[in-house]
């Protein structure tokens, strides 16, 4: 008897349980607020990332509003923390779509945008990535758009700039996760292509910052480049590969451009490819201002994407449409063409934007060349 | 070469290991409770020092001043929550999972204080190098394997030299006789617990300081450092010490055949193995 | 009302591992925290096996139960050998290991990149797509494995597992086979945790490590923790309780910054309060 | 009342078919136990009459309790035999040895706390119907069923001991003579025929004692052997028929209470021994 009693009290607390999970922020929002979402990690070993991303977001739409919001509309950004996963991605979309009736959300990470790319094709809701570089994100949805070129965009660039510098032979350092993984991959395929040969590759955990069993075995293989594909973790990385005094070139991803690693004297002499993507000084300065952090690769990224929201919004507010995901979507591409912190164009769904190579030198990453990627 | 220096560089990270791993072996051998949040308290001594020396406090005193207060720590978390919880006969599952909760609570604190990006040690002369033959350490690196040999030797020196050392090892012999002959088991866990905090504040500071501070990064160390406490055989400081020193060689040495991604799973595939054949540790002594 | 039905499904699905976790944890006494690892094998069999149209939804979730069953069987195999403190170490490693398989066995499990677009699950051939019909069934196998839960409970063998959790020896003085019991609860345990795999699996329609990895099993502790140990009620309420928990914070004003961190904080301190004032949880018994 | 209750189960083993039918009851032979260095039984050889009550006496750490993990099956000897009804119990299980009709209980009771005193018996009762989890899910009405039948037969052993009243209770409700009657209800629910009782009487009140002796009478004259270890020397002047003096793990003597306890010897080593 005290089972089913028990069983009783359970379903009664479920209920409860459900009505507590629908009563997220009461929908009594002022009329002229528009509420846009974001799912990303703000816990957990992604939220360095995260966080950035979210500051991007923030600073961008505080910016908007504080002089006035668009056309007298503010915008709102309800953001979920996914921890990363994708579960837990998929509750929070749906949650954000059915409860706060977002049009859009901003996404990072490549397993979380990839779960979620099925619903958004299916309830027309757009996803905006402006951090995640997997291949696969290319065609996931046509509701997942990218603000940034693809990796294999980057190790095209970089395999035909190494083959040019006489670098024929390589081996590759990636971290073992979906980026990293991604990276590798790309660079197995397009460096052979290129006209090299790679001649080892080693896998580190994410935010396993010792690095040197893994450069010790990789430098042992005498490569003439060292590719690197690894997303955190970078001032521990130049420091011990300038403990080993090893004697090849580094070259790395947009991921390498941490503002800390570039002024670690260590950096001296690694090459990188750079998706092209500045701030201006007074927006950096103020971003610092605000948060204390400086305004790395990933909150210009979201601050740039929160921007093409924006015009994209005012477009639609302009032609008096209603602002739905299908609109945005729609209306993103009949722009296409935009200049927030940079030029890029969406011939696809992952924006045309110009790489260059850079090169860390005595405190500051120099741009050596630009090219732009098809 | 690449093998020395492989060799070389497992002795260091397997040292810092290894005073975890005594630090834990203490604890554990003593108050029985699987201090899950000691995992944490490593974690806290790290950005406790970042802030003091970030704010120009000198370097030596940034660690002392960080090992104070985890003291404090881990003494609270015996006297506030084991305690409590042993007098409530809690059972070891409740405390272990109380001990989860608090290890929550510590990293998300330092994750909402500090934020959870990878913090870098401002002391530059920390990546210096020094060469030996083929091999080249940091000074980082060399200050790690001197302070934890030291701190190795210091526990030891602690536990079989001292009164208090003596009274710890009787109650962890023995906490009933102990008991009985008024050594007051209670006051002597926190005591307990307060010291192995300290100690594992010095690889809480020293290990960040050659590859940065993760709020969520005292995990790994900790896992590492129990498989390498029960493999030596609970109870014995050297043991936890050497084999902690051994796992990491291993697992430095390992990517010499294997790829590095699986020289965690590989770690923890040989330790499940030996728990099946020979579960009470290689330095147990015969009862 | 999507947002409603997911919470539904995945608190579903929670409640089947939930169900698996109490069998082996809280009634058998067998502290596992590698129940993450068993059912990400379901999830992964389970999408194999409809991602290569080699089988159908109910025979897939069939065979990737008896695989868990195996699965499970051996991996508590060790508790049969060690107790206590040291299965938990040797648990934690058997689920780091999963993990390390998870992302490294990159043909079989699309390493981190995780497996995409797995089919929604069909009943003999006949799709079931929408977030309603996934409801109902996933809402008629949580009733078949809480029926099968307070079957089990209230028939011998459920009073065998009790007794078993208390004293062993005592158990085996009555003249019973401990062994052959404990094998039993892990081998149903499995059965649970490799058909939640196969309902997760279908329904996020991707997998990846990142959903069976420590966390996970800690989190999954948490809700029969909170939910209460040993009884069919807190299996039920603890997933549903912990899943809408996040969503309740939300209502709580903090900075955006730090909100996450807060939240996962809260989080400890309820484990925390739970053990030291509520150890039955909500609706079970004394842990 | 004559012959087994008929409400306790109770097994009889087939006799090995060479063995003669005039093999002892139990037997031990030879068995050497050794903990590291200390040996706990040297050497140690007796037999148990079938039908009587022997009190198995001797000094603290004469090996008492150890003898009996031997012959349950806890305990592996390192050499040695221990027979039963002239099969060979060596190499068998604790499960196997309850299965062949000897039961033991613990001097620290070993009850289950946390159940009620009708389920710490009814966990006892051999080859219930549901005790695996094929038969708990896939024969619901069956187990229903065979459940009622055995919570009578629970009830009758809790009744026996003077338990009736207490079925429901929690065993931490009971008071500590109740416990010992329910570790006796619950070797009765075994069904075996050879009872092993570990201290039976110790700590017990006068009044108490008393019970606990009638019932060990009565439980021989219903046909069961009882092998009992005891400190109390007037319990064993009362009950024993025959009793074994074990000394450092050794057999020293067996023979009626009268003749043990005149020996000026054994009282040395027991009374000596103990002090």
């Amino acid at each position: 008897m005290r089972q089913v009693q028990g069983v009783r009290r359970a379903l009664a607390a479920v209920v409860a349980g459900m009505v507590l999970a629908g009563m997220v922020r009461p929908a009594a929002a002022v009329a002229e607020t528009i509420r846009l979402g974001a799912i990303l990690p703000l816990t957990g070993p992604g939220a360095v990332v995260g966080t950035q991303e979210m500051r991007g977001i923030q600073f961008a739409f505080d910016a908007v509003n504080a002089k006035g919001g668009v056309q007298g509309n503010k915008i709102d950004v309800v953001f979920e923390d996914n921890q990363a996963k994708p579960d837990v991605s998929v509750l929070s979309f749906n949650k954000l779509v059915d409860l706060q009736k977002v049009p859009m959300i901003f996404t990072g990470y490549s397993g979380p945008s990839l779960a979620m790319a099925p619903l958004a094709t299916r309830k027309k809701i757009l996803l905006i990535n402006a951090g995640a570089q997997s291949d696969k994100l290319r065609n996931a949805s046509p509701y997942l758009v990218n603000t940034l070129p693809s990796t294999g965009d980057e190790v095209a660039v970089m395999s035909k700039y190494l083959i040019q510098q006489g670098k024929k032979t390589a081996a590759v350092l990636f971290e073992n996760d979906a980026a990293g993984i991604g990276g590798r991959d790309d660079f197995l395929d397009l460096f052979p292509k290129a006209g090299g040969t790679v001649l080892a590759q080693e896998a580190v955990q994410f935010g396993q910052t010792d690095y040197r069993p893994a450069l010790l075995k990789l430098s042992a293989a005498k490569p003439d480049v060292l590719y690197v594909v690894i997303t955190a973790g970078m001032v521990p990385l130049v420091q011990q590969l300038k403990q080993m005094n090893a004697g090849f070139l580094v070259a790395g991803t947009t991921f390498m451009a941490d503002p800390a690693a570039i002024a670690d004297p260590a950096s001296n002499g690694i090459i990188h490819t750079q998706v092209q993507i500045d701030a201006p000084p007074d927006l950096s300065t103020a971003f610092k201002a605000k948060y204390g952090d400086d305004m790395d690769f990933f909150a210009r990224q979201y601050y740039n994407a929160a921007q093409i929201m924006v015009t994209v919004i005012d477009k639609l507010l302009t032609e008096k449409k209603p602002i739905t995901g299908e609109n945005l979507h729609d209306t993103l591409f009949a722009i296409r063409s935009f200049q927030g912190l940079i030029p890029m164009e969406f011939k696809s769904n992952t924006a045309t934007v110009p790489i260059g190579i850079n090169k860390m030198e005595n405190g500051k990453d120099v741009t050596l060349l630009k090219v732009t990627a098809e | 070469m690449v093998w020395l220096q492989l060799l070389v560089n497992g002795l260091v990270t397997g040292a810092a290991l290894g005073v975890v791993a005594i630090s834990f072996a203490l604890i554990y051998a003593t108050t029985k409770i699987f201090h899950v949040a000691h995992a944490g308290v490593y974690t806290l001594a790290g950005y406790l020092a970042w802030s003091l020396a970030s704010r120009g406090m000198p370097d030596l005193v940034s660690l002392l001043v960080a090992i104070l207060c985890c003291t404090v720590v881990g003494a609270l978390i015996q006297h506030q929550l084991y305690a409590r919880l042993e007098r409530r006969r809690a059972t070891h599952l409740v405390v272990l999972i109380a001990s989860l909760g608090a290890l929550a609570v510590i990293q998300n604190v330092i994750a909402a204080t500090y934020s959870s990006n990878i913090l870098q040690f401002p002391v530059p002369w920390g990546s210096r190098v020094e060469t030996f033959g083929s091999v080249r350490l940091t000074w980082t690196q060399i200050l790690t394997v001197v302070l934890s040999v030291a701190a190795y030797a210091g526990t030891m020196w602690f536990a079989h030299r001292t009164i208090l050392g003596k009274q710890i090892r009787a109650v962890a012999s023995n906490p009933f006789l102990a008991e009985i002959t008024r050594l007051r088991p209670q006051r002597i866990y926190v005591i307990v617990v307060a010291i192995g905090s300290a100690i594992v504040a010095l690889p809480g500071v020293l290990v960040p300081l050659d590859l940065g501070l993760q709020p969520y990064g005292g995990v790994t160390p900790l896992l590492t450092a129990t498989i390498a406490m029960i493999a030596g055989g609970v109870g014995s400081i050297t043991g936890a010490f050497v084999l902690a020193v051994g796992i990491a060689v291993l697992q430095n040495l390992s990517l010499l055949v294997i790829p590095g991604e699986w020289s965690i799973g590989v770690t923890f595939f040989i330790f499940v193995i030996f728990m099946l054949f020979r579960p009470t540790g290689l330095f147990a002594k015969a009862r | 009302m999507d947002f409603l039905y997911s919470y539904i499904i995945l608190a579903e699905v929670y409640v089947l591992l939930g169900l698996s976790t109490n069998l082996l944890v809280g009634i058998a006494g067998i502290f596992s925290v590698s129940q993450a690892a068993v059912f990400g094998v379901g999830a992964y069999l389970v999408a194999h096996f409809l991602m290569t149209e080699t089988l159908g939804f109910i025979p897939a979730l069939v065979v990737a139960a008896a695989a868990c069953i195996a699965l499970n069987i051996v991996v508590t195999l060790p508790s049969l050998r060690v107790s206590g403190d040291y299965f938990v170490v040797t648990s934690f490693g058997i689920q780091l290991l999963a993990t390390a398989v998870f992302t490294n066995w990159t043909n079989a499990t699309g390493g981190a990149n995780g497996l995409p677009g797995i089919p929604p699950p069909d009943l003999f051939g006949l799709p079931l797509e929408s977030t309603g019909q996934l409801v109902i069934l996933c809402s008629v196998a949580m009733a078949i494995g809480g029926l099968a839960f307070w079957l089990l409970m209230r028939a011998p063998f459920g009073r065998l597992l009790r007794a078993i959790r208390e004293d062993e020896l005592a158990v085996a003085a009555a003249g019973k086979n401990v062994l052959r019991a404990k094998v039993s609860a892990a081998a149903l345990a499995g059965a649970f945790a490799g058909s939640a795999g196969g309902f997760y699996a279908t329904f996020l329609s991707f997998v990846d490590p990142s959903s069976f990895d420590l966390d996970a099993s800690i989190l999954l502790l948490t809700m029969v923790v909170v939910g209460g140990a040993r009884t069919l009620a807190g299996s039920i309420l603890g997933p549903f309780l912990l899943l809408a928990l996040p969503q309740v914070l939300t209502l709580v004003e903090i900075p955006t910054s730090i909100a996450a961190a807060m939240r996962q904080l809260i989080y400890g301190v309820l484990l925390i309060l739970f053990m030291l004032f509520r150890p039955q949880g909500l609706a079970g018994e004394k842990l | 009342m004559a012959g087994p209750d008929p409400a306790i189960p109770s097994r009889t083993l087939p006799r090995d078919e060479g063995s003669p039918v005039t093999a002892p009851y139990l037997q031990a032979q030879g068995v050497e136990v050794a903990f590291g260095g200390l040996r706990a039984l040297r050497d140690c050889s007796f037999t148990v009459d079938k039908g009587k009550i022997t009190c198995l006496v001797g000094p603290n750490g004469a090996g008492k309790t150890t003898i009996f993990n031997v012959i349950t099956g806890f305990l592996r000897p390192n050499d040695g035999h221990v027979s039963f009804q002239g099969r060979s119990l060596d190499g068998l299980r604790p499960q196997a040895i309850v299965a062949a009709g000897i039961a033991r209980s613990f001097q620290n009771l070993r009850l289950f706390v946390d159940l009620s005193a009708l389920d710490n018996v009814m966990v006892a009762l051999p080859s219930q119907a549901g005790e695996e989890p094929v038969g708990a899910l896939f024969r619901p009405l069956h187990v229903a069923r065979a459940q009622r039948a055995q919570r009578e037969r629970a009830r009758e052993a809790l009744a026996h001991v003077g338990l009736a009243d207490k079925a429901g209770e929690y065993v931490r409700n009971l008071s500590y003579g109740e416990q010992k009657l329910l570790t006796i209800a619950r070797l009765l629910a075994t069904g075996a025929e050879l009872l092993l009782l570990d201290e039976p009487a110790s700590g017990l009140s006068a009044g108490a004692l008393d019970g606990i002796m009638a019932l060990l009478r009565r439980l021989q004259q219903e046909g069961k052997t009882l092998l009992v270890v005891e400190h109390n020397t007037r319990v064993v002047q009362q009950i024993a028929d025959d009793v074994l003096f074990l000394h450092q793990g050794h057999l020293m003597a067996q023979g009626t209470p009268e003749t043990i306890i005149a020996d000026p010897a054994l009282a040395e080593i027991y009374f000596g021994g103990a002090l």
